[in-house]
């Protein structure tokens, strides 16, 4: 993530580079992350971009192809890698993430523990937490996953942050290297409750632990395994709901005199400029949910490691 | 990086032990009441009518528990090293007001007549020196339905008695985290109703992170702030803008254990000031001096002079000993040691942001049109820097999202309403809690573009 | 309820009579059920009410006290009522409510079994559903609170409709005599599961059961039982959010010249009339989720009778 | 009241078998596709490029599951009298994208070269009668991966060739639950995004029961009108009201089963007519017919000569072989025998309605300001009568409750939002469904006080 590195920082100045990570954002749904060469192109539905028209230009530009369509150079932050990493398994959204990270009170210096890193969308958020002094110890059962964890971080800048380690944390626990050593412990396992009693090993005191799990029933079999060790535990879930905006032309009645339902075009999306100026006079502008939403992700199950020193 | 370095440069932000000095958050009967202390030798808590010393609880780990006990010269902090199981389930099925699978609850009926110790039998007991526990243990033995209740029944008056009798004080660490939930709990409307999630996102959705410069406008007592802070870990800038001669109050920012070099970063700076121009070069260092010299005044009616926004008094939820578990509940925050926080913006910094802009913006102003400060606010981020802004209403956002989208001022944009919902996770009685927020609000998120005005 | 009889039906002339149920209406949060009387007296913080006010004036009338308070007097509907009746139980609310009546296809003339009857607050909204020639059989295993419910049944006018029966329904099942008759069964008990073989026998083919759990071990459970003659089972959650309506006064920023945050007083809230049409001037009208709500009530599995005939 | 009684005088809207002319909702595979169809003896069902009969399902109790199979004349629908459960479980599993404790899913990966039977092999084995489960069969032979799958893999494999090649079609009751969940799940726009949880709030908070004068504007295709309806059993009205010349179509009203007893109280009056004065007497009945006349000859322009408002089209979700199990899916219907509904309302219940006033008042009306609406039609309500609007957006709810506060026309005003979640529960599997519709709409309710305007 550039803003991290001092020298790196996104700022008026600094403008899109060669060998620059960037995102490419054509839509609020549609984006992907292109790696800046001389001689690269980005060919989509679109036309033809060449890098080499992108670079000099600040982050945030807007850049045509050959044909006159245009996408967004963005300067990749967390939040925008989540949205376009490749999914080698499901991942954490923004919504579970920011929960995680402000629930496991992850600051800068911190040591943190994970497992399984998966497609690494929460590692990454962790990795921006910690740093600069901080570290996340991350592992992953599945030695090919775990790899291509690591080509990301890599990718992001952020392999000086992150440790990649293959191991079954299920089977094996936390290396003991980490005993006693850990502010945070975060679980994405089947079967949770098979490392929970490491993970309490690994936690300095007080510190707390974090479990996600789909299902009802592997919460309440985790539940049961916290208690011996841990206090306050408590399971949450959280959902983010989006809204559109839009400039709806709502008709008094008086005026809508008869008529079928299709007969007449009434409405007015603002989204496009173009007409949004206008409709914005006699339009009301009204939120509508996005119809469709992630219904579920995950429970969240919290538990503060008992003080008993 | 080997551990040993890691543990080496871990903050005192961090710290895992009490100081003599150190802020701390006291949670007392379990949220019944928050209490925010500068921890002293000389610091003391109230308990009923009687005061304790906070003396045991330096140099303890936070996380420790402790029961108030009776001595000799009066009420004592214990600690514990120990909690019985049974009481936390209690805690929690608190929520369920009736209890499904039990099969008859005609006996659960209970009034106050069955209970043959009066007030006065018990401040005798306590005048000779009888514990918490003997008192409780009194207490049953005179209570003429004890016996007939079920044994779930029996451990919730027993719970509800040790609330009254044998309070117990969790020791717990003021962070971002745990101050905005007391605050949400007992205080809502001082931080514009804001909650942890909420909160949570803003610091995603701004990409806060180590050398960000934050650009802030915190019209929520300084929680904003302080979590911005916490997560800058003395790296970067968290700067509060504001309009007029005087920013806005930030006394939160105080309950966070933040060294120097935390503080040092959270600096105030006015919109006049950013604003000057773009252009830093066309500023004239003695305008911007001038500038800075009449904020330099104006702080001193600020922040550091101002009282604590929560006062000491007490919210009475109810205090009848009905079959409810609710209790006197209360926050409160004594005034603590002023740090050196919401400095002026140094010369240099001010000109560097004028120069890249900032690296991203955060607005927690509940009483203010958010169109009205973004559309100020948003030049003075970096091309492709990532904002959010919270309110707890809907509208108002969507006014200035929709504005942003016909100015052409920003990408990505959309509003979010996190919805949070706790569980209670108990053996055959697993459910959501009956009462939840129903409001964590709203937030409007998107990236500056280049182009934008 | 008044209006499911013809001659009862409230109207422009329908005045208010001897006898007649009212709905006294303080606040939205505020009411109670008042039978009138001639000599009647209802005191309240706002005073003292006489009934012989009352009588002859229309429903939905403001009447005051001596002191010059006033309420609004509401002719009862279901959704009222449940509002204002006796809470022996923890009971059902329009949410669940009009889902459970919805998804059970419960329209006039059908049969329908309950149990528990509980506070009869769905049992009222049955009934309203299947009058005027439909009937609904509830029991509940509390000989009290089946009295109590026969009262208040015969204080809503519904008592032609509503037939309270005592039986232990998870011990017993229901009455053979209702086997095939019932067009839909409704359960809220502590162990559902009891009573689901016996709800099968009383259903008529196609014929869909709800069972209503607060917790997901109940439901559980219950879905494994219904697997054996039912099929389409599937279980719903159902909240209700709640808005508050205020014109907001949001200052811009130029005009919001320093000042702490509690120095003035900023908002108005238009709920009170006598302010709100200046305010409706320049303040934004907005909507706000009231703090506090009912984050669960349970869970509503709903299941079809298999056809197998 | 004995149960023959009851018996006797249950209404053909809730009869429990098919009959020849009935309107029956087709659910083929499990909501892949919804149709609705007029039950005749020449009536077809388009499976695949097949055409079966439906005669088979005429007399059959409504929740009557079919197959598809092949006869030496073609496809047909055989009954089918049981399930197996492992098929329900995973209808309900297809949601998880991964299944959380399998150990490994590496093996899941799979393509399409894994199956050595080709298109024409199939077509060949139909053409030699085949049945649906012998191509299944034969298909689960030719697999090279079948083997390598876990049990699990195996049955969704098997469940989805089902669904191909022996697809299952469930005879349901068209009521205003299916009719609503089956348009919110097809062509929600058509019935204003008006979910069946928003559709049970406004016949709840209207209370509208047997007996009830409902007066309703439906600009949701009917959907409404049908729902108020169904509740009302034959007894009391359901006016549909408009402004101009042209009532709003209400096809939907003709997929129910109403006899003549119920779709003579479906009925519709111009707010021009219903607003004459309230005081009947001044109105002279030649003025009041002349006001009907015309409306009975704009009737004629009216739902009864318009076309159905759902065409046969399918909507292609994806109709590749990948890994999902989301197909081609429609919501179709064919014009049915034209009912006698949405008939002008008699003079005497206008007469009456100008008397007494309606007992309740619901709006549907996706396109309209709400508070032109409800200013005008609240007037037409009886004091103490509760109302309800529906809305997809917040703000022109929030405008109108607001104006209502204001005006001080009514009270118990509240806007308030459905929020249903749908579960998955499976042992050791249990959730919330990963993907759920996230608005419900809003809905403004309250009731009318005397005095009011």
């Amino acid at each position: 993530m550039l803003s991290m590195e001092l020298e790196n920082k996104v700022s008026f100045k600094r403008c899109i580079r060669e060998g620059d990570l960037v995102i490419v954002y054509e839509r609020h749904d549609n984006m992907k992350a292109v790696k800046v060469c001389e001689n690269g192109v980005l060919q989509n539905r679109f036309g033809v971009f060449k890098h080499s028209d992108w670079i000099g230009k600040p982050f945030g530009s807007k850049v045509f192809s050959n044909k006159g369509g245009f996408i967004y150079l963005l300067a990749p932050t967390a939040e925008l890698w989540t949205l376009v990493l490749s999914h080698r398994t499901q991942i954490l959204y923004v919504a579970d993430i920011s929960f995680v990270i402000m629930y496991l009170e992850i600051i800068p210096g911190c040591l943190v523990l994970e497992s399984g890193t998966g497609s690494g969308s929460l590692t990454t958020s962790l990795a921006r937490a910690v740093a600069p002094t901080g570290h996340v110890y991350t592992f992953d059962f599945h030695d090919q996953r775990a790899s291509s964890a690591r080509e990301d971080f890599e990718k992001t800048g952020l392999s000086s942050l992150v440790t990649v380690g293959v191991r079954d944390i299920q089977g094996e626990g936390f290396p003991d290297e980490f005993i006693g050593q850990a502010d945070s412990v975060f679980l994405d396992l089947p079967q949770p409750w098979l490392a929970i009693p490491s993970a309490g090993k690994m936690l300095k005191e007080d510190g707390v632990l974090c479990s996600f799990s789909p299902c009802i029933e592997q919460v309440q079999r985790s539940c049961e395994t916290l208690k011996s060790c841990f206090t306050d535990i408590r399971t949450f879930e959280i959902l983010l709901r989006s809204y559109e905006v839009r400039g709806e032309r709502l008709e008094s009645w008086e005026n809508h005199a008869g008529g079928s339902l299709g007969s007449r075009k009434r409405r007015q999306r603002s989204t496009d400029g173009s007409n949004g100026v206008e409709a914005s006079v006699s339009a009301t502008i009204v939120a509508r949910p996005s119809s469709e939403g992630r219904g579920h992700t995950g429970y969240l199950t919290f538990a503060r490691l008992r003080c008993v020193i | 990086m080997s551990i040993n370095k890691i543990q080496e440069i871990t903050s005192k932000n961090n710290a895992r032990l009490t100081w003599e000095g150190c802020s701390i958050l006291l949670d007392i009967n379990d949220g019944e009441r928050m209490v925010f202390e500068r921890l002293t030798a000389g610091a003391t808590l109230k308990v009923g009518n009687k005061k304790c010393s906070l003396q045991p609880l330096i140099n303890c780990p936070f996380g420790s528990l402790f029961q108030v006990e009776n001595g000799t010269d009066g009420p004592f902090l214990s600690r514990i090293f120990s909690t019985s199981e049974g009481s936390n389930d209690l805690q929690e099925e608190k929520e369920s007001p009736t209890v499904y699978g039990s099969k008859d609850n005609r006996e659960l009926m209970d009034n106050n007549t069955a209970q043959s110790l009066t007030g006065e039998d018990i401040d005798e007991l306590r005048r000779k020196g009888a514990s918490g526990v003997e008192i409780i243990e009194a207490l049953i033995t005179n209570s003429a339905t004890f016996e007939k209740k079920t044994s779930f029944s029996q451990e919730k008056y027993r719970l509800k008695k040790q609330k009254k009798y044998s309070p117990r004080v969790l020791l717990r660490r003021p962070t971002a985290r745990s101050i905005c939930e007391a605050y949400f709990k007992k205080r809502p409307e001082q931080i514009g109703f804001l909650r942890m999630d909420a909160l949570a996102l803003l610091l995603s959705m701004a990409s806060v992170t180590s050398h960000s410069d934050v650009l802030v406008v915190d019209m929520v007592g300084g929680l904003l702030t302080g979590a911005v802070a916490e997560r800058l870990g003395g790296n970067g800038y968290v700067c509060n803008t504001y309009r007029g001669i005087t920013p806005y109050p930030i006394d939160i920012v105080r309950m966070f254990n933040f060294g120097t070099e935390i503080c040092e970063r959270i600096v105030n700076s006015s919109l006049t000031e950013l604003c000057a121009t773009s252009n830093v070069t066309s500023v004239s260092s003695s305008q911007l001096e001038e500038a800075c010299g009449t904020r330099s005044q104006s702080n001193e009616e600020g922040p550091s002079s101002s009282v604590p926004s929560l006062d000491m008094g007490e919210i009475m939820i109810s205090s009848e000993d009905g079959d409810t578990d609710i209790s006197p509940a209360s926050l409160a925050v004594k005034p603590c040691k002023a740090t050196k926080v919401g400095q002026k913006a140094p010369l240099d910094a001010i000109k560097s942001w004028r120069e890249n802009g900032f690296s991203s913006l955060i607005i927690a102003a509940p009483q203010i049109d958010a169109w009205s400060m973004v559309k100020e606010l948003l030049p003075l981020l970096s091309f492709s820097a990532p904002f959010a802004v919270y309110h707890q209403y809907q509208q108002p956002l969507a006014l200035c999202m929709h504005n942003l989208q016909v100015g052409k001022m920003a990408i990505g944009l959309q509003i979010s309403e996190p919805w949070l919902r706790e569980y209670q996770v108990l053996p055959s009685r697993t459910h959501p809690h009956m009462q939840m927020s129903t409001s964590g609000g709203y937030i409007l998120s998107g990236t500056r573009i280049f182009g934008s005005k």
